[in-house]
């Protein structure tokens, strides 16, 4: 798409140099430093499976105990690999079990030679989990060889929240029939700070179904069923957020999910996560992404439904400059970013549409090789569902004009319940309805040179940018707890599972990090 | 499945979509009187999630909820076709064997109806859906009277045209003009033509129920969807009595 | 607005030659024609008023006893003047009773100085008409002064239709209030195949309300209320159409109706009305209304229902050239020519909403200072609602993006029910967001040079062209007959009211259409 | 005006507007039983003017009709505001005068709801609709325990703070987690403390039913549109037991 904004180009690069410089020290932290749930995701791909009779994981169950011994400074794997050796047991998952029984004691070898054997057992046993990783990768390259990519973009997202996996299963196989190219499924309110991954298939989730490893084969199984009979490769959303980030990319990646929700802030701002803990489980999981060939979904859209989507427009530019920033650095490609931003502006506004077209433009012209994630308006819809309808079409309508990538279908019932069959196809219908009708009119949508929509463009870019500025001289742990972000003030000190943090000592080791690290 | 309920989200959550005005303006009670209307639907609970003011006086509502009724599909009655769908040569077959003569319709939108949309699908050549309506049957001899015709009129022509059929479209229905219409049609024929003489009655459009010929004094009610096919399969049937 | 098609100017002359060459037959057949509802007019202008006890009016059983007497080709002005003078009576209402009772024999007077003393009396009582229609002007132009004009473009125009006048009544005030600035009282179904125009305050209509004096004087006295209340000058319309077509418009301009339905052929395709009748009353009617101030609207939107509105767009270009062209020789000014086109493409067609730009836009620019009138989709219209919604805001959007001068504005149950309440609150909400959000984006909508929309807007002038040639050649009469508008084939010698219609003698009298044609 | 009918354009007409979805594959079967559910909601008659397959195992329905029932707007039940709306300086001066020190305000949202938009509208000095919050009345004490809180927690601070009143707001209903939630909440106070020395309860959230708060065992329920100023005259009404 020929650039319709006109924006300077050394703007852009300023923004990007300060989002760098912004970013940088918090990249520095989460490299300095490791968490409990990072630990139990080396675990993870190093074998260790199940859950105890309280459905307690076994990795946590481990990473307790590696921590009560030791502490978690040196990382989980050669504490653990070298027990697995001093006690002739060859299942790390058996180790786990005989821990918590309290049978086994932990240590960080004194010799050199040990310490190096230890290593050496735990890289080989995490390089099977990468392998699994990979594996998948390729399988999935093959599916889309074999079956094909939707054939229109944007792709057409939709999500099911109904809780209970096997009334997922068949929503998601409708949904897919009916249009959809990605199915998400939500999460149950409440997992997010958990700080262990459920186990198995689970039919109980208030407002959306757990993530685990369990519901992720099953529904990836389904829709390989359906892709099949559909000819098109239906892609596999899921949640990379919360208390266990790193856990659930792991999971992701030995499960073939392709894409995850996977935010550097979000956790910090809408479940109160602890700043420094998020950065740390951030940083892992993305490379754990990276490695998995899977797609992330930054969550810029949410600040706009506690901010006001016009004044706090900049706040959406900055953030994705970061998550931009902080996906590179953690090894992700330009296709993999799926930056978020919304469809959010009240629509009494004046010009509420041409501000839409604006901020979307904005930041299609600035990352133009991400596929952005485009979400619909839902802070302003109401219970009238006939207009909620309305508006939804005018977002699609927005998305296509605008040429995002991966195009979040609206409900007109999103203030009502989490969507019903019926509003997913009716939602399936409405996209249609603009892709068929309008999905070219971009090519004459011109916004008028040096009007409305291109200064407003520039204009937004322009406070992005002091913003940044900003950031750089007072640190963005500082922006954070000020409440730059969503109006949410959350200091770094403060919030869920700062006590699962531990600063790295020198002989850290995590043959994850290093063998994501070294891959090209 | 024979019984059933609606489906939001989970099987058996009987949830349905309900929206309507009261004649009273936006306030609390107002939207008390909506849940209690709902209530009475059985609707339990409701929830009312949207109520706007519409000038003074009224007030529109939108209730979703549980509705505890259960639908039991082994007591819908419906119009099964009850007759073989043929295809245009089977149809001019069977009326050269069973007739030996051509079958006589005649066509109309009665009344101050003008919407003649629906029932040229049927007649004319063009049809719709892709098959050709009735004149492209070499063996059925139309006449297609348009628009807004008299009832005396319609009686004339058919007289005349000898018709074995008579199909009248009726698509404005506020006031049941369509029913009133429909039954004016039928009671002139009756008065007019003896019962042995008496064309078959087809009445359609889309607002009919199925369920009213008898009702109506008409021989069958086609509604939306109807292709000329059918008809004609349907003609077929009733005038040859062939089933094939 | 800038022109968007880059039309070629000598394609848009010839086109404008070709209508007048290809109308001028007609209006020749006009001005020398007249019929039963053109001389009724004459004498409701002259005066005769009410109905007798079966509700003929007795303008009717006065055309008819001087029908029977003398014919209709002098005209009954004079027949009836003389008749006055020689019966003594000077009311003309009294002189229908006496004449409907048998008791007045009707001559053409033999004397020249007879005839020319009628034909002042006729004048002078016909001039009272035509002073009241003045004086209504007059009155509409002060308070649309005092009151204002609408503040936005397009104009929105919403539809009554309960079949009661006093139910209609506080619908259209209502309607008023939620910001309609048009209100179209829609007529019973039966009305336009009555050869007389009902009298009183009806409550019977079917799907509409009956057209009738006193119908029109309550509806504008209530919107003259409500105008006051809301500071802005909501106008009021109703239909000229049918077989009492010159009635109809004269009793509007007596009653201050401003816009009228007026077609030159939608009677003949839609009516089954004789094409003569039509064209003598369309003449007759039209000049009417350019006296009366009152801005037509002409129906080619109706085409589109029952013909592909792909397939035959030309055909909606070349009536609107031919509309304008009767328009103009009626005597009627450009902005008084809400010429008809509506949003009536298939929506599951590829590019349906780029085409219906397309089309928009020719009709814009080719008509650059006639309001235009911009009908909702009806035909592809079904019963879920939902959709509905939705295509009505697009239909509003090419509106807006289009610059049309006045929105008819689409109801989701337009495939169900005649529209309830709620229905236009729903509508008039759909049509606030699009004005407001994207009212202005015309300015950043530039159709790609040589692209799909204009590509498409030539080829369409260009079809439009090549069949008004056709037209030129085999005549207006003939194309109708051949089913070329609509698909509704109709023989200038078929149709309903040919028995209304009688060829002016060498003496015809109108002392209407004698004061139309010298007035400025 | 206390008996009233649904309105669609004529006094009386009674007419609704329905939509469901029914998991039954589509045909004239599925139509009847939509009609036989529109029928058993009260509809008659009840057209059906949209019927679309999703899938092969579901159909959507779109039903418009009259619907009998009439609506008593005198038997219509709600919590009407039975204290005085007062200004920030009344609420304040109230509480000098009646409680002489500052009224302690504890809110959160409880179990896994996130939702804190709604409860920060009511608490945060920003407010909401151009009302300041809680937070900006001087006399008030307001301490924001935010999302996610766990009843014991919310106890816990509730007797920390000397709370006079608990603030809990719930959105999120599937499977009635608002309802399960806002029961846990009420049953931990009673256990904790003893009645007299038990904060004013009040839960808040857009899909609660006001009526429901003896059954909830809280003391108000507060519903959609809540402004902060209702809540400090509720809250002074009820503590210092003044209406003015
Ligand atoms: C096209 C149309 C028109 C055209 C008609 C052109 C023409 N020559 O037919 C025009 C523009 C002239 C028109 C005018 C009016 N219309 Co109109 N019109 C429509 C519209 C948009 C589509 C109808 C249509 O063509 N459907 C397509 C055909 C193929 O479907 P169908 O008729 O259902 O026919 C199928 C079946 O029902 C069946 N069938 C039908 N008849 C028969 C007969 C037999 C024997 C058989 C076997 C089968 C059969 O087979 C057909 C093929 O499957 C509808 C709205 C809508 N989207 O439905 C309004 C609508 C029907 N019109 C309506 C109204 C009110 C009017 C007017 C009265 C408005 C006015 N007062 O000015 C006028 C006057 C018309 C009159 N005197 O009757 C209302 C009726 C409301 C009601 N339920 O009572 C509707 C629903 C719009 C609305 N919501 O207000 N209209
Ligand atoms: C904003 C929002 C979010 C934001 C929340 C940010 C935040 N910090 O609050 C984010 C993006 C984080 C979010 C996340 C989710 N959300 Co959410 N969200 C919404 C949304 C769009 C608006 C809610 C809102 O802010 N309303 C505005 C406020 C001012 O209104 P209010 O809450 O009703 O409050 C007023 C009154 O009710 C009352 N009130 C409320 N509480 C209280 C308390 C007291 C004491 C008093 C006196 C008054 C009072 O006063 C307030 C002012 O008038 C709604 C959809 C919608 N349009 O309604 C969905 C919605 C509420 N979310 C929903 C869901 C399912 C979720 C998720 C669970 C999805 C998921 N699985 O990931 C997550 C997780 C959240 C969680 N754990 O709870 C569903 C709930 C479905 C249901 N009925 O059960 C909704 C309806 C969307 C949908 N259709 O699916 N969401
Ligand atoms: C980036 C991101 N992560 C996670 C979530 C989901 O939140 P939860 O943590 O409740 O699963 C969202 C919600 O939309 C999101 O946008
Ligand atoms: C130009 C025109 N005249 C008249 C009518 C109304 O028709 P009727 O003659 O039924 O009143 C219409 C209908 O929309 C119309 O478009």
């Amino acid at each position: 798409m020929a650039s319709k904004l006109d924006l300077d180009p050394r703007v852009v690069r300023a923004a990007r140099r300060l989002a760098a410089r912004a970013g940088q020290p918090v990249v520095d932290l989460a490299r300095s430093h490791t968490t409990v749930s990072v630990e139990r995701a080396v675990l993870r791909l190093a074998g260790v499976h199940g859950a105890d009779q309280d459905g307690i994981p076994w990795v946590n169950r481990l990473v307790d105990a590696v921590r009560a011994d030791v502490g978690l400074g040196h990382g989980v794997a050669v504490p653990v690999f070298h027990a697995m050796r001093s006690t002739g047991v060859d299942d790390v998952t058996v180790l786990a079990q005989k821990a918590a029984a309290g049978a086994v004691r932990f240590d960080v070898p004194g010799k050199k030679a040990d310490a190096a054997t230890a290593r050496r057992a735990a890289a080989r046993a995490t390089g099977r989990g990468l392998k699994i990783v990979d594996r998948r990768r390729a399988e999935r390259d093959r599916l889309i060889k074999r079956l094909g990519d939707p054939r229109q973009r944007p792709w057409i997202y939709l999500i099911v929240a109904t809780g209970d996996i096997y009334e997922d299963i068949p929503q998601a196989q409708a949904a897919a029939r009916a249009g959809a190219d990605v199915i998400a499924v939500i999460r149950s309110t409440g997992q997010s700070l958990l700080d262990y991954v459920p186990e198995g298939a689970t039919r109980e989730g208030f407002a959306g179904t757990y993530a685990t490893q369990e519901n992720f084969r099953l529904m990836r199984a389904a829709l390989d069923e359906t892709s099949k009979e559909l000819g098109r490769y239906v892609r596999l959303t899921n949640y990379a957020s919360g208390l266990c980030m790193p856990e659930i990319a792991a999971l992701a990646g030995m499960e073939r999910l392709d894409m995850m929700l996977n935010d550097s802030m979000y956790g910090i701002l809408f479940r109160d996560i602890n700043p420094i803990r998020t950065f740390v489980d951030q940083r892992f999981s993305r490379q754990v992404h990276a490695r998995a060939g899977i797609i992330i979904n930054t969550g810029e859209d949410n600040y706009l439904t506690t901010a006001d989507a016009v004044e706090a427009a900049h706040t959406v530019t900055v953030s994705q400059l970061l998550n931009e920033f902080f996906a590179h650095e953690a090894g992700l490609a330009d296709w993999q970013l799926g930056l978020g931003h919304a469809f959010e502006i009240n629509p009494e506004v004046p010009e509420s549409f041409r501000l839409e077209l604006a901020h979307a433009l904005l930041a299609r012209e600035l990352f133009p090789d991400a596929p952005l994630k485009w979400m619909p308006p839902t802070k302003h819809m109401t219970g009238d569902v006939f207009r909620g309808n309305l508006l939804d079409g005018f977002f699609n309508l927005v998305g296509a004009l605008t040429g995002q990538g991966i195009l979040l279908v609206g409900m007109m019932t999103e203030a009502v319940v989490t969507p019903w069959l019926s509003d997913r196809d009716i939602a399936l219908q409405n996209v249609r309805y603009v892709l068929t009708g309008a999905g070219n009119l971009h090519e004459d949508f011109v916004p008028a040179p040096g009007g409305f929509i291109q200064q407003r463009a520039h204009a937004v870019l322009g406070e992005a940018v002091e913003l940044l500025e900003k950031i750089v001289d007072d640190s963005l742990l500082t922006a954070i707890a000020e409440g730059t972000f969503g109006i949410m003030k959350r200091p770094a000190d403060r919030g869920k599972g700062l006590d699962g943090v531990a600063r790295h000592d020198d002989d850290y080791y995590n043959p994850v990090t290093v063998a994501l690290e070294e891959a090209p | 499945m024979t019984i059933v309920r609606p489906y939001g989200d989970t099987t058996g959550d009987g949830m349905v979509q309900l929206s309507f005005t009261l004649p009273i303006p936006h306030d609390k009670r107002a939207e008390g009187a909506a849940v209690q209307l709902a209530n009475k639907m059985g609707m339990d609970p409701a929830l009312l999630v949207h109520a706007k003011p519409m000038g003074d006086e009224f007030t529109f509502f939108v209730v979703y909820g549980r509705v505890n009724h259960l639908v039991d599909t082994e007591q819908v009655q419906v119009v099964e076709r009850d007759f073989p769908l043929l295809s245009a040569k089977e149809v001019n077959a069977t009326i050269k064997r069973r007739l030996r003569r051509r079958l006589s319709v005649v066509g109309a939108c009665i009344g101050t109806d003008a919407h003649t949309v629906g029932i040229d699908a049927i007649l004319n050549l063009k049809g719709i859906a892709g098959e050709k309506g009735l004149e492209y049957y070499s063996e059925l001899s139309v006449t297609n009277m348009g628009a807004q015709v008299s009832v005396p009129d319609l009686v004339e022509t058919a007289r005349e045209r000898k018709a074995d059929a008579v199909l009248v479209s009726q698509v404005v229905t506020q006031r049941d003009a369509h029913l009133q219409n429909t039954r004016a049609m039928s009671a002139a024929f009756r008065e007019a033509l003896p019962a042995g003489k008496r064309p078959l009655l087809i009445v359609g459009g889309p607002r009919f129920d199925e369920l009213m010929a008898a009702e109506l004094g008409v021989d069958r009610i086609f509604t939306r969807g109807t292709t000329p096919r059918e008809v004609a399969s349907y003609l077929v049937h009733a005038i040859t009595g062939s089933t094939s």
